[in-house]
């Protein structure tokens, strides 16, 4: 929190927060240790395989993206159904970038052209690829589309007063529509099958130890600066606006502000750190694909913020981290089974902890 | 520049058939503290979100100074410097006293002013004399969450001073007050109509008459009766209204 | 004279082939016809080519005991052992003795026998004592464009006495004359067909034109004529595709217009719910093998037992948790959200993943034509009177009942209701059972014309969410108005557009309604709505 | 009884993943051999792919009461990356890189195949596919035990076009929307032109997956059908959409005789879920029928019927492909006595083996199966009636001649 909070009072919180500022500091660390323990000969006990950094570097851009649904939903109220569109609209920005680097690598050995236009029977690039064979290019596509859709749903959404549960079925709505449209194989994005078998990302071949090293950092920093971000921003006084909005939107109004912006200004930004988040999640799991759209997607990236505890910031990311872990744990280890016991967590969780794992270490601290 | 008034001439609030205003006139001076009284369901709520945008009325004109109010939402309504205290006290239970006091202060209101705002000594200064004011300054750390009826009531009160405007519509501010809060609450708000126009709406006629000021009377979505505390407690057609046939 | 239509060059070789066979066939048909019911039998037993060559001579024969052998064939219940062709009462056809049936083997026959057997089926059955039988002769008769059938025909209309029975027979009759020799029949052939209204007839002349040349005049006449007429049909049809798929919508989205429009819970498993009730409908269809004659019953049987379990099930939820998440909704949709995982895996393993199959009793299959020529098909017809009947039940529920009066009130002023004795929790409930059972009813009419499979529920949840949000939340009408112009306007948008941009295109529209009017058409105003 | 099926097999991944020591004859010597299994287990793709997995369970089973693969026992390792395609490249990741299997039996969908390629590629693993698919790949890492286009779908055409077909001079061509589909039907296009069809007399169409509502299509086939020459539905409809629109042909009246449909999708498993009596003469091409005789058919059926504890389950194509892919990696393996990738690969070129479909399969050095092409007409008990064989197993040309851009192929 800010220093403009009045100081009388609070001295309780302290400790339990500086012991979590610290753990989630060690967290960090310990991340970043990861893929030079990757480097560790095979039988050295603190080997970490790589699919442990590929996978590690997966729950990166997930609590990327969770901390951005954290803070529309935690802090704004805003609660979208729809983040997955965005993160995939990153993923889709990236990947664009990926295909347009294969160059004549691709089976048909067409100089321009990806091998699915290739034998879908395109002549040129459609003009929306132009561009995207630049790295800068294709990042700032992956946060300007993303915001940009953001801006017009929400725009349109907010100026109507489209709240709660109408908001979020609106943009359930928005993903679903954007999923069929992507399965289009006439929509020039490679339709069900996607974009697959990148080769390299700025010069380096993208399936070796170092690129995905070298990812796997990039991830951690866009999810360290995103948390320093998120932080600062719910530590100013545009934080504390966002949470009576949250609270009493339109007590707020008659204090003059216009909800209205200040929703768009936390869910373009939200949209955008998703979109980013997309886009260095499809290098890292090489694959981007409308599945990526589903709606369930969505909506589990909003349960592992619930899980985490929303409002927190730090749960959004504890969630996705133990939420993705769980998961890839039981998919392996109860094949038939994880649904239940994956289910009966989400429920357990919005029933019992509604303040998620977070609000459980807290009343524990105290 | 003289403060603006305000002036309502006509204004008709029509709910599926249901009129909730008829053809209701008002003016209110630069500088005037008004009350409004009225049975339930006489439209008085209806007024006051008409007033501050929060309802379109179905005709009529309704102005602050040279501003139409009926083109405007609540944000700029609001920064106009129309205020408004809700017959529930609303605030914002997550923030402390202090913050919610500091979200009220007159101040630039837009995302990036508020992402880039920085708490000088002058507000500060500001924020403690009206948490002085309204009794609340041990508490200023405190969430609002935790605060009795009667702080909430002060704390809405005070934030609706930190908004600094021109035009103050409170409702209904003394319920769950004490008699002694009540006095405070009615001297503050004559203390405050010398600079500025007041509108309370309220049921507690004593308080009214603490208030010291013209009274207007709405029935039925229209403006019944006008005048001081006396003349419009005798008007045989206010005590019909209130007494019944 | 050829035995089938030639319509193409390539038939036409082959006709032309085996025509001088033919031909000594027909003539010698008068003369020895049990000889050629004997002679043509044991190619039955033959490959494809032979079985539709002996087909066609028995249907040709008309003699009476080909009847039974073709219909055995038509039924795959006819067997053969060796050359020796055995009816399904185990006698020999040729014969009628028993026959050795040991290491007889069921008579196997491809479309093309299958198409044969239908114009020699037909023909034989021209003079069926059943009028259906007779209609469907007449049609089998339509689409086997054999010259041959003339007489037959004609001999049968002047018996005839079912006016639509009769018609058919005229229709066929003229497809009949379409191949016939003589230019003047063939004309008139032209002419009855050309007021038709139908597809096939369309497909009849159009094949004539490519073998006529010089009557090309006259039938593209007659195409233009059935052409202005099937733009009304298809118009029509297109509505009740619209209307259909508008049904589909309703009801799935009918339980979510009581649990969501009128209680506020948002319910992610609503699609879970349908699921139960589809996988209730497969339960009791084989809990009803057992009787036979409640089988085909099954269907109207699993209605009530499909409102029973989804709605227990949905009381249970309610119960069990969705009340302590009263007044946060997004935490209660987070949790079904859960749940909805938890019933699909549970299904899944308790059902397996596969389809599951359910039955159409012959009530619901088929077509049902009505004048002018327009189709449409009877399980859609029942799904709308099922949607229909559904949504005046929920009606007449909530409007007309003491559980409607109290869920009423409960919904408008819960503390008021409360203080007058109405228990809220039991009435919280009921609705929730109420609507979820309404889910299971669903299930009912999808186990129709979907896959019952544990994913059956994903499929509606944001379509059946969409139609009560456009409808307008806490309005049935507004549901059953919703449902039905989003099914419409689908099917408008199809044609010209494709499925998938046509549903894109629906959801669009329908985020851009919302934004017009975030209410929905039907909206609640006044005090009340701004609460 | 499916219940007891789904609890072994989660045991089976329990002890897979947890590496328990299974209660079996001793082997030989040295570590077992493990086999992953990559195939949904929940999701849009369970309704197909669990078939295969019980397969898979089934083949290992039966391979350690043989004594294992040259003496050493083999492992099943299941995991379920739930019809999720990323999933599926993290699966494949932690099958080879974590647990380390020697061969994993997987994948349905071109885009889970695609998903999981480079992570073979590039640790070197190897797979067999088991679903015919549209072919245009090859991959050092994979064998494809399906058919590629020109082992179905052409020579299902060209029976549409003969006599015994019905002589289709029209054809719709109706698919979901996926890059199976669209690469058929461009080699159908392009195959249907080079014998004189005109594209006037071809009609495409496209639907999202799990399309229901099938209404307005049926009728503008009928429609299309309505121009006085014999007309076919070609059908590479995927999965769960089936069942919608075989029950609207059937509503809809179209039977076999008038306008015969064939699909390439469409097996024993999807009829499953339909009354097939409306259904009766349309048709699916496959290199493999449940109702095909002979000993090793009947032998495979009773190994299923066996393991699945059901006569009711049936077998299908891709289950058959599954089979014949693990009976000839075995053969391979022992033929290379090692598992080493690079020597089994090798092993495997020219593997012959009797499949359950009756023919001599032989595994080219494409990586693809030589298979029979086979024409079944749907029955009313669900099964296929053979109308149609071809005499002998055609080699796979995974690389179409019809595709014009195969020529600047690469290599």
């Amino acid at each position: 929190m800010s220093a403009t909070t009045a100081p009388a009072g609070t001295t309780r919180g302290i400790p339990a927060r500086q012991i979590l500022r610290g753990a989630i500091l060690i967290a960090i660390l310990l991340l970043a240790l990861l893929p030079l323990l990757n480097h560790l000969p095979a039988d050295s006990a603190f080997r970490v395989s790589d699919f442990t950094v590929a996978v590690t570097g997966k729950w990166i851009c997930y609590a990327v993206l969770a901390l951005a649904i954290d803070l529309a939903w935690g802090y704004a109220g805003i609660l979208s159904l729809g983040h997955g569109a965005f993160f995939a609209l990153g993923g889709y920005a990236m990947g664009m970038h990926l295909m347009r680097l294969i160059g004549p690598r691709g089976v048909y050995g067409h100089p321009v052209l990806p091998d699915f236009m290739v034998f879908l029977g395109y002549r040129e690039l459609p003009w929306y690829w132009l561009g995207f064979d630049h790295f800068p290019y294709a990042i700032l596509m992956a946060m300007v589309v993303p915001g940009l859709l953001a801006f017009v749903v929400g725009y349109l959404s907010f100026r109507s007063r489209i709240t709660g549960v109408y908001f979020s079925i609106i943009t359930q709505a928005m993903t679903y529509a954007l999923m069929l449209a992507f399965f289009r194989n006439d929509m020039g994005f490679g339709g069900n099958n996607g974009f697959t078998d990148f080769k390299q990302l700025l010069g380096v071949p993208l399936n070796t130890q170092g690129a995905r090293a070298g990812l796997f950092y990039a991830a951690l920093a866009l999810l360290a600066g995103s948390l320093v971000l998120c932080r600062h921003i719910v530590g100013t006084k545009l934080g504390r606006v966002l949470v009576a909005v949250r609270d009493a939107e339109s007590r707020v109004r008659f204090l003059g502000y216009s909800v209205t912006a200040f929703k768009l200004t936390v869910f373009v930004l939200s949209a955008v750190l998703a979109g980013l988040a997309g886009a260095l999640y499809v290098p890292l799991v090489g694959i981007i694909n409308p599945g990526e759209f589903a709606p369930g997607n969505s909506i589990e990236a909003v349960i592992w913020v619930a899980v985490g505890g929303r409002g927190t910031l730090i749960g959004a990311l504890l969630g996705a981290f133990s939420v993705n872990a769980l998961k890839t744990w039981l998919t392996s280890v109860a094949p038939d089974l994880w649904l239940f016991v994956l289910g009966g967590l989400f429920v357990a969780v919005t029933v019992f902890l509604p303040r998620g794992l977070i609000g459980l270490f807290r009343s524990a601290a105290k | 520049m003289s403060k603006p008034g305000l002036y309502m001439d006509g204004v008709s609030v029509v709910f599926d058939g249901f009129r909730a205003l008829n053809n209701l006139s008002l003016i209110v001076d630069p500088g005037e503290l008004r009350a409004i009284i009225g049975p339930n369901g006489a439209g008085k709520t209806t007024m006051m979100d008409v007033i501050t945008g929060k309802t379109r009325p179905t005709a009529g004109t309704v102005r602050f100074g040279d501003a139409d109010l009926t083109r405007m939402d609540e944000a700029r309504i609001a920064n106009l410097g129309i205020g408004r205290k809700f017959q529930k006290p609303t605030v914002f239970d997550a923030l402390t006293v202090f913050e919610n006091l500091e979200l009220a202060l007159k101040a630039p209101r837009d995302p990036w002013s508020c992402l880039r705002w920085a708490l000088g000594g002058e507000a500060r200064k500001r924020i403690e004399t009206v948490m002085e004011e309204i009794g609340l300054s041990a508490r200023a750390g405190d969430p609002a969450a935790i605060l009795s009826h009667g702080q909430r009531q002060w704390l809405e009160i005070g934030m609706l001073l930190m908004q600094d405007p021109d035009l103050l519509l409170v409702d209904e501010p003394v319920a769950g007050m004490t008699d002694q809060e009540t006095e405070h609450t009615a001297a503050l708000l004559r203390r405050i109509a010398g600079t500025r126009s007041v509108v309370v709406v309220e049921h507690d006629l004593e308080f009214v008459r603490a208030l010291n000021s013209r009274v207007t009377v709405l029935h039925e979505g229209t403006l019944l009766s006008e005048g001081s505390i006396d003349t419009v407690q005798n008007d045989p057609r206010v005590i019909e209204v209130y007494l019944g046939r | 004279m050829e035995k089938r239509a030639a319509g193409q060059p390539a038939a036409r070789t082959i006709m032309t082939r085996i025509l001088p066979l033919l031909l000594v066939l027909l003539f010698a048909l008068p003369a020895a016809a049990q000889d050629a019911f004997l002679d043509a039998l044991p190619g039955l037993a033959g490959g494809f080519g032979t079985q539709a060559e002996a087909v066609e001579r028995l249907g040709a024969g008309g003699d009476a005991r080909a009847l039974p052998v073709l219909r055995a064939l038509s039924d795959s219940t006819l067997r053969k052992n060796g050359s020796t062709v055995i009816l399904p009462d185990g006698t020999d056809a040729a014969t009628g003795r028993p026959a050795d049936t040991a290491g007889a083997e069921t008579v196997r026959i491809n479309n093309r026998v299958r198409s044969a057997l239908r114009g020699a089926l037909g023909r034989l059955q021209l003079v069926s004592a059943h009028a259906d039988e007779r209609y469907a002769a007449a049609d089998s008769v339509f689409r086997s464009r054999s010259a041959d059938n003339v007489a037959p025909l004609e001999a049968a209309i002047a018996r005839e006495s079912v006016p639509r029975v009769k018609e058919r027979q005229q229709l066929a009759l003229a497809a009949s004359r379409l191949v016939a020799a003589d230019a003047a029949v063939k004309r008139q052939g032209i002419a009855t067909l050309g007021e038709a209204s139908s597809e096939d007839a369309r497909a009849l002349l159009l094949e004539a034109r490519a073998a006529n040349p010089d009557m090309t005049a006259e039938i593209d006449r007659a195409v233009a004529s059935i052409d202005s007429r099937l733009t009304f049909k298809r118009a029509a049809e297109t509505l009740f595709q619209g209307l259909s798929l508008g049904s589909v919508l309703l009801l799935a989205a009918l339980g979510l217009a009581i649990t969501f429009g009128v209680m506020g819970v948002i319910n992610m498993a609503h699609g879970e719910f349908v699921m139960l009730g589809a996988y209730t409908t497969f339960v009791v269809q084989e809990a009803c093998r057992g009787i036979p004659w409640l089988l085909p019953w099954s269907l109207p049987l699993s209605v009530p037992a499909a409102f029973l379990v989804a709605g227990l099930a949905g009381t249970a939820l309610e119960r069990g948790l969705i009340r302590h998440l009263y007044g946060r909704p997004l935490e209660t949709l987070l949790m079904t959200f859960g749940v909805g995982m938890i019933l699909q895996q549970a299904v899944r393993l308790a059902f397996g993943a596969q389809n599951r199959e359910v039955l159409s009793p012959a009530w619901m299959q088929g077509i049902l034509s009505l004048p002018g020529g327009i189709n449409i098909t009877q399980n859609r017809l029942w799904v709308i009177v099922f949607s229909l009947l559904v949504l005046g039940l929920t009606l007449a529920a909530i409007r007309l009942t003491r559980f409607g009066l109290e869920m009423r009130a409960v919904v408008q002023n819960r503390r008021t209701a409360a203080t007058m004795g109405i228990r809220t929790g039991r009435v919280d409930a009921l609705t929730f059972a109420f609507g979820s059972g309404l889910a299971g009813m669903a299930g009912v009419a999808l186990s129709q014309i979907d896959n019952v499979s544990p994913n059956l529920g994903t499929g509606y949840i944001i379509d059946s969410f969409m139609v009560v949000v456009f409808g307008g939340v806490g309005s049935l009408i507004g549901t059953l108005v919703g449902a039905m112009g989003l099914g419409v306007l689908n099917k408008v948008i199809e044609p010209w557009a494709g499925a998938v941009l046509a549903k894109v295109a629906v959801l669009v529209i329908i985020m851009l309604f919302i934004q017009r009017r975030p209410r929905g058409l039907f909206a609640l105003k006044g005090r009340a709505a701004e609460a | 009884m499916n219940s007891n099926i789904t609890r072994r097999a989660a045991l089976a991944g329990l002890g897979g993943a947890l590496a328990l020591p299974a209660i079996r004859p001793a082997f030989a010597q040295g570590a077992p051999i493990k086999v992953g299994v990559l195939h949904s287990l929940s999701g849009t793709m369970a309704i197909s792919e669990t078939a295969l997995r019980d397969t898979v369970l089934m083949m290992v089973e039966d391979q350690n009461k043989k004594g294992g693969v040259m003496g050493r026992r083999l492992e099943a390792v299941v995991v379920d990356p739930a019809s999720n395609w990323p999933l599926f490249a993290e699966k494949a990741r932690e099958l080879l890189a974590v647990s380390k299997c020697d061969v994993v039996f997987g994948c349905w969908t071109s885009v889970s195949r695609k998903s999981v390629l480079p992570v073979f590629e590039e640790l070197n693993g190897l797979l067999f596919y088991p679903v015919q698919y549209e072919g245009e790949e090859q991959s050092k890492n994979v064998f494809y035990t399906g058919a590629a286009p020109n082992q179905q779908a052409i020579p299902a055409v060209e029976y549409l076009m003969g006599k015994d077909g019905g002589e289709a001079k029209r054809i719709a061509l109706l698919g979901t929307d996926y890059v199976y589909p669209r690469t058929t039907n461009r080699i159908l296009r392009a195959y249907l032109n080079s014998k004189g069809i005109a594209d006037a007399d071809i009609m495409e169409e496209y639907t999202p997956f799990g399309h229901s509502d099938w209404q307005g299509i049926v009728s503008r086939v009928k429609r299309f059908a309505g121009e006085g020459k014999k007309t076919a539905i070609v059908s590479t409809i995927n999965g769960d959409a089936n069942v919608p629109f075989y029950r609207e042909l059937g509503n809809q009246g179209i039977k076999a005789e008038d306008i015969p449909c064939v699909a390439f999708s469409v097996g024993e498993e999807e009829l499953a879920g339909i009354d097939t009596k409306p259904l009766v003469g349309h048709l699916a091409a496959w290199n493999y029928f449940m109702s095909v005789e002979g000993a090793p058919n009947t032998a495979f059926k009773k190994m299923w019927a066996d393991y699945i504890k059901s006569d009711k389950r049936v077998t299908n194509d891709p289950m058959e492909a599954t089979y014949t892919g693990f009976r000839m990696w075995v053969q391979a393996v022992e033929k290379a006595k090692s598992t080493g990738v690079d020597a089994v690969r090798e092993a495997m070129y020219g593997q012959k083996i009797m499949a359950p479909c009756g023919y001599e399969e032989v595994m080219g050095t494409n990586h693809h199966l030589s298979k029979p092409v086979m024409i079944g007409e749907v029955m009313e008990n669900g099964q296929f009636n053979i109308v149609y064989k071809t005499p002998n197993a055609i080699p796979a040309e995974n690389w179409s001649p019809f595709i014009p851009e195969n020529k600047n192929r690469r290599g």
